[in-house]
């Protein structure tokens, strides 16, 4: 789908963005900007198919034009219609800047090009002279640098290390495909419950292989109790909990 | 001794050591001060201007280096082996504009301008020598400042950052007025 | 195209190349003959005599080499002998901080707690003898692994690395918060 290479194209939302506007043959100062959220969304939701990493980066700006068209779409009261903002200002000066770079950056490619017909030479320092080496002064190189010193600066980068850890996300590791999903956990405790009138929990929570199979189970337990398929019931507190089943045989 | 003999000796020194020497050092050698040393080098970098001269002497940020003239590079080319270079992107040619424009400069400034985050854009231009730390922003958290370094004023042909080209004063005056017309903007560019 | 330019070709040739090159290579990038561009280079080194020129041609063996004239050696050692500014920046001292409490570290650690490429400064640090090479890391890749030197703990005044002022609060920290992270995690029905 030559969707699917366009896309990839787009170094950011700002860039699918310029596109978008240098596609339509609009003004940067006057982003029809109906038309062109309208376009956008229509990009990112074609992202989404592939590549929900991405499209966060992307799901911000689409927010951000979702307001400034609704701000615009808004009737500006009349007496203060002169001083108020054009709701894309901010916008257009993001937009400005970050074309100015994209446009310098062009600008070092051909700076870069001219400067590569240049070429320098290596070191051939005579033998005499490359055998001579200062050597490095430790003592004056280290000087005013304490034991103490070190271990304050170690201690402020692991410091800055945890603070950038989010101590809940961190462990959530890679969001990976869901093994287990709820509906088929569900489908097999209506099953269990057809040939099963009543069950232990604590049994069937230990007959679970992994913590997500645990998890899902316990979800699975609770929405079939919501829709009434099962019923529990426990005698004192941290007693094990009986599951019932409502479902004829 | 005539200044003659001080442009051999930096004539000397500058081949030697095929990277770029710092004035202080050339002026060291030679025995004179900063000013005078500046000056014998600013002549024999027009000396080299001359068309039977194949190499040239160029300013890096107040330092030298002796390399060959452009116009010479397609006969260079039969014989010497070009440089390994890196590719630059356009994501990383974009970061590095910024760097360049704005250093120093933090991460976190860069992806407000670039609307996407950059730390790989920043570890692959650290890697290839073009930016380096500057020391970090006295701010909470104090991230990280980066900017230029020499081998980019080299890999761009430039003498220092103030000679980059400008960020076209024309076009950013044409935009103002258009914008001032339009929704009566403030443009702080 | 004069004979002038074809000097100039020659120039940055032997120029960049640093080392001898044969005739017959000269001869084919500036596409004369053999005798031609003999001749011509005999008038260079002729000219290059003038002692207001620094570095000389000479011939070895049918190729040629550029260098410096024996009496500028003086001067270049003079440049050799300055003593390089070293300074321990705040990136080289973060980057030995790492390495003296996380020792044996590989590169890509000291990376993953900073945040940005440490080659330079690793690189650096192994030149001033502060930090070295402790072999390699028994992993794909096989990274190098790096630790401090005795001329660290010489220079900072201690006997052994266990004698660094003590990490452990921040450790004990971390390990505080890993072993909360992994008791919440677990299920108590």
């Amino acid at each position: 789908m030559d969707m699917t290479v366009r896309l990839q194209v787009f170094e950011g939302p700002l860039d699918l963005l310029l596109h978008l506007l240098e596609k339509n043959k609009v003004n940067i100062y006057d982003i029809p900007i109906v038309e062109i959220t309208a376009q956008y969304l229509e990009y990112i939701a074609e992202m989404k198919r592939q590549d929900l990493n991405v499209v966060s980066e992307f799901l911000v700006m689409a927010a951000t034009l979702i307001d400034i068209k609704s701000r615009m779409l808004l009737p500006a009261k009349e007496e203060d219609a002169e001083e108020e903002e054009d709701p894309r200002a901010e916008l257009v000066q993001q937009l400005l800047e970050y074309k100015m770079y994209k446009c310098m950056a062009y600008e070092l490619r051909d700076l870069q090009i001219d400067a590569e017909r240049v070429l320098f030479k290596e070191p051939t320092i005579p033998p005499e002279i490359a055998d001579y080496e200062e050597p490095v002064d430790l003592a004056e190189l280290v000087s005013d640098v304490t034991l103490a010193k070190l271990n304050d600066i170690f201690k402020s980068i692991m410091k800055k290390q945890a603070d950038k850890v989010d101590p809940v996300r961190s462990k959530f590791g890679k969001i990976e495909k869901e093994e287990v999903s709820l509906s088929e956990r569900m489908s097999y405790l209506e099953e269990y419950c057809l040939t099963h009138s009543r069950f232990s929990f604590r049994n069937l929570l230990e007959a679970q292989t992994g913590k997500m199979e645990i998890i899902v189970t316990f979800l699975a337990v609770l929405e079939l109790m919501k829709v009434g398929k099962i019923f529990i019931s426990q005698e004192k507190t941290f007693d094990d909990i009986q599951i019932q089943s409502r479902i004829a045989a | 001794m005539e200044n003659k003999n001080y442009e051999a000796i930096i004539e000397a020194i500058l081949f030697t050591m095929g990277e770029s020497v710092e004035l202080e050092k050339i002026a060291a050698a030679i025995e004179l001060d900063k000013k005078e040393t500046k000056a014998i080098i600013g002549r024999m970098m027009e000396h080299y201007e001359d068309p039977a001269i194949g190499i040239r002497i160029i300013e890096l940020d107040g330092a030298y280096q002796m390399c060959t003239k452009s116009e010479m590079y397609e006969y260079l080319i039969r014989i010497a082996k070009q440089p390994k270079k890196h590719v630059l992107t356009d994501v990383l040619l974009e970061t590095l504009s910024i760097i360049a424009y704005k250093q120093p400069i933090t991460r976190v400034e860069i992806e407000k301008i670039r609307g996407v985050s950059c730390d790989h854009a920043v570890n692959k231009l650290v890697e290839y020598n073009l930016v380096c730390e500057l020391g970090r922003l006295d701010a909470p958290g104090r991230p990280l400042l980066f900017g230029t370094t020499e081998e980019f004023l080299r890999s761009f042909g430039v003498q220092s950052i103030d000679e980059l080209p400008v960020l076209n004063p024309v076009q950013v005056e044409e935009f103002k007025q258009e914008v001032e017309a339009e929704i009566n903007l403030k443009m702080d560019i």
